[in-house]
């Protein structure tokens, strides 16, 4: 029998449609988080009413934010399960290496966060639409998503980033989970270090951290942060995970 | 709209009871961690074809087309005018004005029952005896850039021998509902990510009455009025 | 057949002795092509080669002979030779431990001859 | 073309040695069976040479690569096991399907044959199989996958006798259809030794003995018979097995390395001469002790007494 030589490219490719398909569990949790974030969005955000100068006002805030931030929770939690022992041995069911097999992840949590960036803004005008019938509102206001279709796409991207981030994110928690339980810990620790660590300025360092994403206004500048976080998180997972073997 | 109304109750349903089957399932699922292709294909489906129905019967709602062309005064109406005048408030703003000839030296101006009237009253005494009285009232409703001011309700004002009596009439509290934009795409607006959205509703009224020169006006209980002499 | 695999005797042994058997029974006539190694390893559900090594044996011994690329036929003095290496070695074996056995039990060759004899005459009686 | 070469190849695990400098060459199409007893390392090895394990010291090459983390290894080979994990969420079928995908050889015919004849659902999973039918179908996906180098760690376990016979069929007929490398390890080498063509034989991470199976039946022999005459017999000889019969007999296992004459002279001086089961060998090889179980209770009577 005449060996093969498989090529990178091919058997990334194999893997991806795989992976996409063994991994429909997370399709389901999916739609199961954003109908949850759906139904706590639905008490709205914020409520205030009074006499503005003798007209009297009702107003309700709503937000979709929850339901972004839920996909987000999602890609996180999705991609450090595709690190787990179960599923990083799926992968060793068939041909792979660590490389093809990281690629494919990569391809897959790119997929994951565009679905769930997609979703999450498609879902959020269900939102709207739920609430529009079923609050007897006069003043019902939102113009600006379906008038302003570039938006509409900034939106989705711009959630599909933040969903992506996530995901490497996780992805590269739960690789440092798999060689260490106790990184967990450490990262926790981390974490509750930089929410009370002031650094100059007034703000802690979580907050720094946050506003490093949040308050940059520049859609490309945005981009280029993005991608430079999720590659040097990507990277540590595969750091790491050239070291593992399977199936102990 | 109790077509739509029924509709929409039947979609409300399907949707919860698909929510509570997908948490259920997913709990169940943790123990078996796996899905079958069938039931997974028909949730994909339906949910797809919720979200694209939405989408397309959202666009397809009025509130999309309210957008009218909104009156450039910013401001409060008050301040414009005591320390400017009153001209500088866009017309589009008068709700209702009135012009009556009053002969008498005195004046009663008062609500029913003595009721507090909230909306500001500005008294400016002309220069001239004219015997003429004129009222002009403002009001103001705008939403995110749109404007609403056309569904609030004109005070009303009439003119009972020597007493000048204020209705307000009955107006059920504005509801409106606002929604704040995605995050995701607040970062790249002007907005900031967490500034509270009550400029985006701006809401005021006025009366502006000019008076003869020497006219006595006597002001009862209940009115928030404001002299403007020159 | 079915083989033996308790491990008393190889099985390429047995393989051999099997087709000895069947040329001698006149399955095979002289020149005639015999089972290939994989046809013998699919037969008896045994790895080729060792089927192979069973072939080999009866080559060795001239029973058979390879026709390059053709496989393994069947020689023309195959009985005799079978035939030959049977008296030579099974019997003088099976001899070989009768003597053995009969010493052990203190019995007289003129004793051994007659139990032979024996055997032989009832088996011509009936 | 040798399909795998190993040279002193070493796995550490923290102080204890899995394996202990194992050096052997396996040529292309052969069926070799990997023997030793439990902990001896089979596994270990297996998983070194599938690319699952890294080595720890040595070279280990197959196909003429380093197979850890190594595609062209991991396309050409499959590794059968009974701890298999496959994708909980897709079926059986879907499962297949996959591995058409993955496999370039893959022999979809021979698949659902094979899942016919088994009377395997395609609408089950795998998670939810019973051990035996977990182990067949992991055999089906070992054969479909016409691998060049095929492993088969334990994959019998579960499986009752009909199926495993089925099995060792099957394999043989697919391997004289497609020939290939095939590793196959087992506890019951009687059950495999008529399928393999080599023998490997693993004790405490060493090779112990690597040889033709044909080889191995006529490499040792058991004499029994008097004590005397026996030691007199195997003097200088290894003994790998001793049996005490009665009290004053004695049954041992040594190396064949006697002439044709000595056999002849041993039979003739009342020894009795026994051809050694494959299986019985390698069992005897790779015990710790000669006597086996019988020294570990022997010694405590001895120690008691003395």
């Amino acid at each position: 029998m005449s060996i093969t030589k498989p090529s990178l490219t091919n058997i990334v490719k194999k893997q991806y449609s795989y992976k996409l398909r063994a991994y429909r569990q997370v399709y389901n949790s999916l739609i199961a988080l954003q109908l949850l974030a759906i139904f706590f969005s639905f008490n709205g955000v914020g409520s205030m009413s009074g006499n503005w100068g003798g007209i009297h006002l009702n107003i309700n805030y709503y937000s979709a934010d929850i339901i972004i931030i839920f996909t987000m929770l999602w890609g996180l939690n999705s991609a450090a399960l595709i690190t787990t022992k179960a599923y990083r041995f799926d992968d060793f069911a068939f041909v792979t290496n660590r490389l093809s097999g990281n690629m494919a992840n990569l391809y897959v949590m790119l997929t994951l966060s565009v679905i769930g960036g997609l979703t999450s803004i498609l879902s959020g005008v269900l939102l709207k639409l739920l609430i529009y019938y079923s609050t007897d509102v006069q003043i019902f206001n939102d113009t600006r998503l379906m008038s302003e279709p570039n938006l509409f796409v900034t939106s989705i991207l711009s959630a599909s980033m933040y969903v992506f981030l996530f995901c490497v994110l996780g992805y590269m928690i739960g690789m440092l989970f798999q060689v260490n339980k106790m990184i967990l810990v450490a990262l926790a620790a981390l974490f509750i270090w930089g929410l009370f660590k002031d650094v100059s300025g007034g703000s802690n360092v979580m907050v720094n951290v946050f506003t490093f994403f949040v308050s940059e206004s520049s859609l490309f500048l945005f981009f280029i942060k993005m991608m430079f976080c999720s590659i040097l998180l990507f990277s540590i997972s595969l750091v790491i995970s050239n070291r593992m073997e399977v199936r102990q | 709209m109790t077509i739509l109304s029924g509709i929409l109750s039947l979609f409300i349903l399907v949707f919860v009871a698909i929510g509570f089957f997908v948490i259920w399932r997913g709990l169940k699922g943790v123990k078996k961690s796996y899905v079958s292709k069938r039931y997974l294909k028909w949730l994909i489906r339906v949910y797809v074809s919720v979200l694209v129905l939405s989408i397309i019967w959202y666009s397809l709602l009025s509130v999309s087309n309210r957008i009218e062309d909104v009156p450039s005064t910013s401001g409060n109406f008050y301040d414009i005018a005591v320390n400017q005048s009153v001209d500088e408030i866009d017309p589009a703003f008068i709700g209702k004005q009135w012009s009556i000839d009053y002969e008498k030296n005195k004046l009663n101006i008062g609500t029913v029952d003595h009721e507090y009237l909230e909306t500001p009253i500005i008294v400016y005494r002309s220069d001239k005896n004219n015997r003429k009285i004129s009222a002009t009232y403002y009001k103001k409703l705008v939403v995110s850039e749109n404007d609403y001011s056309k569904e609030v309700k004109s005070i009303d004002l009439t003119l009972n021998q020597d007493r000048l009596l204020l209705y307000q009439p009955a107006q059920p509290d504005f509801k409106i509902v606002l929604f704040k934009k995605e995050f995701t795409i607040r970062q790249f607006t002007e907005e900031k990510l967490f500034e509270k959205r009550e400029e985006d509703v701006s809401a005021q009224s006025l009366l502006y009455i000019s008076i003869p020169k020497d006219l006595t006006l006597i002001a009862e209980d209940g009115l928030n009025i404001h002299y403007l002499d020159n | 057949m079915i083989l033996n695999t308790d491990g008393t005797k190889p099985i390429y042994v047995q393989i051999a002795e099997w087709l000895e058997t069947e040329i001698l029974s006149g399955s095979f006539n002289s020149d005639q092509k015999v089972y290939s190694q994989y046809q013998l390893a699919e037969i008896f559900n045994i790895n080729p080669a060792t089927a192979a090594k069973g072939l080999n044996i009866l080559a060795d011994g001239d029973v058979l002979y390879k026709k390059r690329g053709l496989g393994m036929f069947v020689s023309n003095d195959a009985r005799e030779r079978i035939l030959n290496k049977r008296k030579k070695h099974t019997l003088k074996k099976l001899v070989q431990d009768l003597v053995l056995e009969a010493e052990r039990l203190n019995v007289s060759e003129e004793e051994v001859f007659d139990m032979i004899k024996n055997v032989k005459r009832n088996w011509e009686g009936t | 073309m040798k399909v795998i070469e190993s040279k002193e190849m070493t796995k550490v695990y923290g102080k204890t040695y899995a394996l202990n400098g194992i050096t052997f060459e396996i040529e292309e199409n052969k069926i070799t069976g990997i023997i030793g007893r439990n902990g001896a390392g089979k596994t270990t090895m297996l998983k070194i040479i599938a690319g699952l394990f890294k080595e720890t010291s040595g070279e280990v090459r197959v196909f003429s690569e380093k197979p850890f983390n190594n595609l062209t290894v991991s396309a050409n080979m499959i590794f059968i096991d009974d701890g298999m994990i496959l994708p909980a969420s897709l079926n059986l079928k879907e499962i297949l399907d996959e591995a058409e995908r993955f496999y370039e050889n893959w022999d979809s015919s021979l698949a659902n044959r094979l899942f016919d004849y088994f009377s395997l659902s395609p609408n089950q999973y795998h998670s939810n199989l019973s051990k035996g039918m977990k182990s067949t179908f992991n055999m089906i996906l070992g054969l479909s996958a016409k691998c060049p180098l095929t492993i088969f760690d334990e994959p019998t376990t579960g499986m009752d006798a009909g199926v495993r016979h089925d099995f060792y069929r099957v394999m043989l007929k697919d391997y004289l259809a497609y020939p290939r490398t095939i590793l196959l390890s087992s506890h019951h080498l009687e059950e495999i030794e008529d399928l393999l063509e080599d023998i490997l034989l693993i004790k405490d991470g060493r090779v112990h003995l690597h040889l033709p199976v044909a080889d191995l039946k006529e490499w040792a022999i058991g004499l029994s018979g008097k004590k005397d005459l026996i030691n007199e017999w195997v003097k200088t000889k290894k003994v790998f097995h001793e049996k005490s019969i009665g009290h004053n007999n004695l049954y041992v296992v040594v190396k064949n390395d006697f002439t044709i004459r000595e056999l002849e002279n041993i039979t003739l001086s009342g020894l009795d001469v026994f051809p050694v089961s494959s299986s019985d060998l390698c069992m005897y090889l790779t015990q710790k002790t000669k006597g086996g179980i019988d020294d570990v209770y022997n010694k405590a009577k001895s120690d008691k007494y003395s």
